[in-house]
């Protein structure tokens, strides 16, 4: 699911919007030093067909509708890091160009959406290899895999709800991971069949999904461990400002009735009590340097991906 | 059962708002073998591609034996028209030419026995039966056209539209295609270029452009009308030329 | 005159992303603080001659997402499991579900507005601006092509699906579809394959040829001045 | 600058394990119109695809003008071979037939001036002005190839191969076509299933079938050599055959 604006916090956001231009500029600097130039249809291609089919809603239970995520094909296909290069893409494009999913959250996007698929559905998939090369224990793999896929990062959104104080951590769990065991099942099938046609015609591509997987698996580590310090840090340093929801509504007013005894029992209990008196500047506060580490996140990353620049 | 088909005050605008077709009547009676006629952008492909519901009209009527094409009857007119498009891109989608040609055939729910015969026999008719393990986008050009053909004279259908269906043919399998069209007792109506196909092949001419039918009748009349012809961006077959 | 017209393309996209970083941070919104993004927008839409039907409508895109969740944030609140307590969670805190859903649609609105002013090619061309990663653009830019190439794929797998099965049951259509996708996406490679060769055939170096190249100016300084103003004054306000 | 193009020993096979090529020599002449025949599948279009490198020989190498195709001359080659692939949709990708054919110029780095003159005597040259703001795939077939045609003439290059530029084209479309190529001074190379074309326009004829070239020498000569036409599934064009 596309997470909009304002549906996390400051410190959410920018922690997770530091994770994802730590991930994508890796990937950029992987493919740069392992792949050709040619590999970039087959990228803009998977990413186009993703795209589209994100654009497709299928119906599930209830009424509700669901759509392909695509990150785990993406993942299985390519490798993980162009996968998440392709991703990344895709969501950008969904969040300027049509806004489904929003700026700031285009970080907790791309590590929902893009970098979980990435590396989960390949992984799965790399076990169901261990065990068995054929083709059946491929489809079985690159289904269960992007099922698993779905699952996690609906367990990821209903966390960053969470720490950002929109839902209550129980609630949103089950919710999230009961309608996505549903769209996971959509995602399973999608991607079964797609593995399924391209292990029958073109198993080439299939190949060098696996040979990058391979190839990848070990900085992964790395880089899962470096985006937990972060995070860690980051949410140390966010976590003393206030979320401006519940501060506009408990201390300017806006809603008059009575805190429910259940408040102090939630997990963010003392989240919700407000302790800096200026609340404006606080806010401010965590806006600038959310801010500024991004920037400074996003400069260093540019500054890596464009020294090697087409002279012009 | 009848296998006419007619069109009445039929006008088709596409959605970028190209006026394709204005006001085209014609009427196929069964069993006829009809060319169509006209410049580039003349309104064939789309006339084709209205006739089993693909587009559908913005005004008139389309009548295939005794149905009128409505959302309801697009299934049994679909049952029996086969549709071969210009592009064979837009015709072949399975992994194998044997599937792919296998596909119409199952579909209808005949016997695997019966399925593979049809099959066999379609490949026999355009001569790539050695080509049948190969995926359809591994093909020459001229090949994929082939087994585009291949595709619906598998359906055996009963009434016949084929879009320029020698372009990209060499020669031999140009003239194995008309002897082959010319055995066909359905109704066939072939949009082409190909004048020299038309006279030999095709009794009866109808001439579009512009989006309206501007000539219907005799093959040997119309096309050796030099006036008529150059005028609708077409010229004399060779035969008439050269002889 | 349309005075965007003198603005490039990065600042517009810049100021865009001010805007929604100002109204994240700025959250929850007041009406007041609401309407006053509303009108600010609106009066730059009549000043660009947006199409502002259209902008309203494509805003409505973030609704779904932004009500589900904001149906999750009471659930803290609900004190015991009886329908009682659920009523009165949702009566009391039906504010901030409200603000979760505003927020969210003041961003996407931005956005839309965004849109109306620049073309695909000109925020592609901001992206290669702002430093975006190269690769990044590039896949982009090859996107954008290849997504018109999947449409027509699926034109024609579709025309061929129905000109040769009329009366596919619901149970193989589901099966086909894995097929149609792979088909699809092997297609499109194939041809993404040659489409690239063409263009590159054709010179093509990486980057879209583009008439005229934009530096930043006063305009854009003064344009761009503005929205950090409006931003600081929409978080001062609270 | 010599514009020859000299094939030496070139095989090739795909992907699939189909052998496309087989040790083929081939050798045109600066500013040589030649005409390239042969059955559907003989490998015209690989000839073709392997000019400017967009497939790469399993073994043998090519030569333009006076580079060997390699990676490292890939970039000025292409700048020198213009292709018009057999199917137009392989040739079209931006939003507007005015962009896609400015695309080469523009890449070229000529001003701007320059690139709308080259756009429009393209434009003018295909008969197709009237379609400069269109979308490439919402045009007829025979539009598409004739626009596919138009992006090339715009990057006036010094060596010109078309892939059934005659295909899908009215009648009065394939004239204009032929006097353009007429008219042109460069190297170019031809394959075609239309011999009256061949007959009409290029010199001298190479015969590919099976992957291998079979003959090669005046078009008049071969065309006229009805054994030879037939064996490799062409026939006599209309010229000679009805006169
Ligand atoms: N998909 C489309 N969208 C919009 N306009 C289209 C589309 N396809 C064709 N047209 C336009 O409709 C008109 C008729 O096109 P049509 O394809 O029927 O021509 P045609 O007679 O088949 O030409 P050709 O001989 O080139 O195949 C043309 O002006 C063409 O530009
Ligand atoms: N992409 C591909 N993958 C695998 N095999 C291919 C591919 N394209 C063509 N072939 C095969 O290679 C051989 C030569 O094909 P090619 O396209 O060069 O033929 P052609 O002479 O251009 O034929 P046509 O007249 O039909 O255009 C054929 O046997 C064909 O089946
Ligand atoms: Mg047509
Ligand atoms: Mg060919």
């Amino acid at each position: 699911m596309h997470i909009p604006d304002g549906m996390l916090d400051t410190k959410t956001y920018t922690t997770l919007l530091a994770g994802a231009a730590g991930t994508v500029s890796y990937a950029g600097y992987w493919i740069r030093k392992n792949f050709d130039s040619g590999k970039i249809v087959l990228m803009a291609v998977l990413a186009a067909l993703i795209f589209g089919l994100q654009m497709l809603n299928f119906p599930i239970a209830g009424g509700t509708s669901g759509h392909f995520g695509g990150s785990s094909l993406a993942g299985l296909l390519l490798g993980s890091w162009p996968g998440v290069i392709v991703m990344t893409a895709v969501l950008l494009v969904q969040a300027v160009f049509f806004g489904d999913g929003g700026i700031t959250v285009l970080g907790a996007n791309i590590i929902n959406m893009g970098v979980i698929g990435c590396f989960v559905a390949p992984l799965v998939y790399q076990i169901f290899q261990r065990v068995n090369t054929s083709y059946i224990s491929k489809v079985v793999g690159a289904a269960v895999g992007s099922f698993f896929a779905v699952v996690l990062s609906s367990i990821a959104v209903a966390i960053e709800l969470w720490t950002s104080g929109s839902a209550q951590f129980t609630a949103a769990l089950s919710a999230m991971v009961f309608w996505h065991v549903l769209i996971g099942i959509g995602e399973g099938i999608i991607t079964g069949g797609i593995v399924a046609y391209i292990a029958k015609v073109r198993p080439q591509i299939l190949e060098q999904g696996e040979q990058s997987t391979h190839s990848s698996l070990k900085s992964v580590t790395l880089v899962l461990a470096v985006l937990a310090i972060l995070a860690a840090g980051l949410s140390f340093l966010a976590s003393s400002f206030p979320d401006g929801l519940e501060y506009v509504y408990f201390e300017m007013g806006i809603g008059s009735a009575p805190i429910p005894e259940s408040t102090v029992a939630s997990p963010m209990a003392d989240y919700l009590v407000p302790g800096v008196e200026n609340e404006a500047i606080g806010t401010i506060g965590a806006g600038i340097i959310g801010a500024i580490t991004t920037g400074v996140l996003l400069w260093a990353l540019s500054a890596l991906l464009t020294r090697k620049r087409k002279p012009q | 059962m009848s296998c006419s088909i007619i069109y009445e005050d039929v006008s088709f605008t596409y959605p970028n708002g190209t006026d394709a077709l204005h006001q085209v009547n014609l009427t196929l009676r069964h069993g006829e073998h009809v060319a169509l006629l006209g410049p580039n952008g003349a309104g064939k492909s789309t006339i084709m591609l209205l006739s089993n519901g693909i587009l559908k009209p913005n005004q008139g009527r389309i009548v295939v034996g005794d149905l009128t094409l409505t959302a309801d009857t697009l299934k049994p007119i679909r049952q029996r028209v086969g549709l071969v498009f210009q592009d064979p891109d837009d015709q072949l989608f399975m992994t194998t030419v044997h599937d792919d040609i296998a596909f119409g055939p199952l579909n209808r729910g005949l016997s695997a026995g019966e399925v593979e015969q049809r099959v066999a026999d379609a490949l026999e008719a355009v001569s790539l039966t050695h080509l049948s393990a190969k995926a359809p986008h591994d093909l020459s050009f001229g090949q994929k056209k082939r087994i585009a053909l291949a595709t619906v004279l598998a359906m055996q259908p009963d009434f016949l539209i084929l879009d320029e269906p020698s372009s990209n043919l060499d020669p031999r399998g140009r003239r194995q295609m008309m002897e082959l069209i010319r055995s066909i007792p359905s109704t066939v109506l072939i949009a082409t270029h190909d004048l020299d196909m038309a006279w030999e092949l095709l009794p009866r001419t109808i001439i579009i452009d512009g989006g309206q039918v501007v000539a219907d009748g005799p093959t040997r009349e119309l096309l050796a009308d030099e006036v008529l012809m150059i005028s609708h961006g077409l010229e004399l077959p060779a035969v008439v030329k050269y002889s | 005159m349309n005075p965007f017209n003198s603005l490039t393309p990065q600042s517009k996209l810049l100021g865009a992303v001010i805007m929604v970083v100002g109204i994240v941070v700025s959250a929850p919104h007041t009406a007041f603080s609401a309407g006053a993004v509303v009108l600010l927008v609106s009066a730059l839409a009549i000043i660009a001659e947006a199409r502002i039907g259209q902008m309203l409508l494509r805003s409505l895109v973030v609704l779904p997402v932004a009500g589900m969740l904001s149906l999750f944030y009471p659930l803290r609140f609900v004190a015991e499991l009886t329908p009682a307590a659920f009523v009165t969670a949702y009566a009391t805190y039906w504010q901030p579900m409200l603000a979760l859903i505003v927020t969210p649609w003041l961003c996407v609105l931005v956005m839309m507005f965004l849109m109306e002013i620049c073309t695909q090619e000109d925020i592609l061309y901001a992206m290669e601006c702002l430093h975006l990663p190269h690769i990044l653009v590039l896949l982009l830019t090859f996107m954008f092509r290849y997504v018109d190439v999947m449409r027509y794929q699926l034109r024609a797998s579709r025309r061929a699906l129905v000109s040769r099965a009329p009366g596919l049951s619901a149970r193989r259509q589901v099966m086909l579809y894995g097929n149609l996708a792979g088909s699809m996406l092997i297609r499109a490679y194939d041809q993404g394959e040659r489409i690239h060769a063409a263009m590159l055939s054709r010179g093509y170096t990486g980057i879209l040829p583009r008439l005229r190249s934009e530096r930043m100016a006063v305009p854009d300084a003064i344009f761009l001045v503005c929205t950090i103003v409006f931003a600081c004054g929409l978080l001062l306000y609270h």
